[in-house]
């Protein structure tokens, strides 16, 4: 899986290029989010705007980051498009994670 | 009313052609929420077929029949592997997703394939029969 | 690389759901002009394989299959009806569309069909064998 | 196939509402269209608004309504979506129908 990543101040924002983040990628996804954990950022905004479907091993692959990053750090996520949001919501993920509007605001919350 | 059947490798690179697929053709009489509904409780079984009933051996086939009626979208998902332990399932079924969104280290990281299937959908029927396996699934055509 | 094969009986209420389906999986590759080319092409050799190779008998199949590869797109479309006139079709593809627009009384209402195919497509190739006929055709992808 | 219709003084317009004319229902085509004509109209607008996939059996039948039509009267087209246009240019049918951008144009026509 492709990613963009951006610094803001001591915030790593980490932007998934593809639009799908399912069981065929999940494990792409977990390895590239982890490089960066391991590259000991402690402080991460998961900016999900070009994903518009997630399924339950994409969800599952993102609960193992936020596991993976435990409590020595944070991960957010933003920019949930309505298909994600919903997923989120429906598997109560949205009590687990911080979400927020867009990557200013997810940054703001550190 | 019409009809399509899909058929697929078992090969988790072209699940994502069935998805898009199923959302798009389900656009017709459904809003988009109701698509996105369908199009995820297709990919999860879908994958379960690939990664359970035939457990990623590749070259085996998923097919995916979708029809369009006046009243409601009828989607069979069938394979030929290995079929579904339905003690499983029922518990799965029964006991929905049942986590402390608190205790981090018990988050589930799977297991929520089957409970997404059963919210998305109106319907849901599983069916093994001499080393065929059908799920069928129902979405109600609502209009508002 | 990704692979579906979509399968209809050979009723023409059908075929609206192969061209919307080729032309949202073609998308992840082609710009929307070249989307909408491919499923014409897909249309048209559907709908001959409905009303010419069955004879607009229902309840057969036709197969389209769809592989996405990294230069090109390459669609099949199999049906195992009567075979297709050779000669017929060549004629049709070397002549292509001649007609004189002012002439109203003998401007033409079919027999476009093939020149559609042929215009849209990057390769087009027609193989019969006991009985099963395959038109398979090519769309380049190019990057502009 | 439904159709929307409208009188700008002599001229009828009919927008058929389905988004496709093709193999399927070009006969329905056909028929709701002649019987317009049968009506008496002779200064048509097919107004294709809605329309965003004609096969060549679709143009076969808006080329019958044309000749139907004939030389007692005239049926001129509008608002070609994008794939409907390039058909036309294809196979000429553009150096045929007189082509308007919308409806105010081609009524503007007769
Ligand atoms: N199509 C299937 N064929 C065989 N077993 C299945 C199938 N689908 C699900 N299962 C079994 O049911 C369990 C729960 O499935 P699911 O809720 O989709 O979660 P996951 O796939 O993440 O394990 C699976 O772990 C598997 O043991
Ligand atoms: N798949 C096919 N099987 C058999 N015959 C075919 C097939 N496709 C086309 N033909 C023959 O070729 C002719 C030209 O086809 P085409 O250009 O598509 O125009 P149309 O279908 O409008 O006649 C048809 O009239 C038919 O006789």
């Amino acid at each position: 899986m492709l990613f963009e990543t951006e610094n803001r101040g001591r915030v790593l924002v980490i932007r998934p290029l593809d639009m799908r983040i399912d069981a065929n990628d999940a494990d792409s996804f977990k390895t590239g989010m982890m490089s960066w954990i391991d590259a000991s950022n402690r402080a991460v905004v998961l900016d999900l705007s070009f994903v518009n479907f997630v399924d339950s091993s994409g969800l599952g692959a993102i609960v193992a980051v936020l596991k993976y990053i435990g409590k020595e750090g944070r991960i957010v996520v933003c920019n949930l498009q309505a298909p994600v949001s919903a997923l989120f919501k429906l598997t109560r993920m949205d009590k687990v994670f911080a979400i927020f509007e867009d990557v200013d605001a997810a940054t703001a919350a550190f | 009313m019409s009809k399509i059947q899909l058929v697929i490798d078992s090969n988790l690179e072209n699940v994502w052609m069935v998805g898009v697929t199923i959302n798009r053709l389900c656009a017709l009489v459904l809003d988009q929420t109701a698509c996105n509904e369908v199009e995820l409780a297709v990919v999860e079984s879908v994958n379960n077929c690939i990664e359970h009933a035939y457990r990623h051996e590749s070259d085996c086939k998923v097919a995916i029949s979708l029809e369009i009626g006046a009243e409601a979208i009828e989607i069979a998902v069938e394979d030929d592997g290995a079929p579904l332990d339905h003690e499983l399932v029922e518990k799965v079924q029964k006991e929905g997703l049942t986590f402390d969104p608190a205790d981090m280290d018990n988050l589930p990281e799977g297991g929520m394939g089957w409970f997404l299937i059963n919210s998305m959908m109106d319907e849901v029927r599983y069916e093994s029969f001499n080393g065929h396996n059908t799920l069928s699934m129902i979405k109600n055509i609502t209009i508002n």
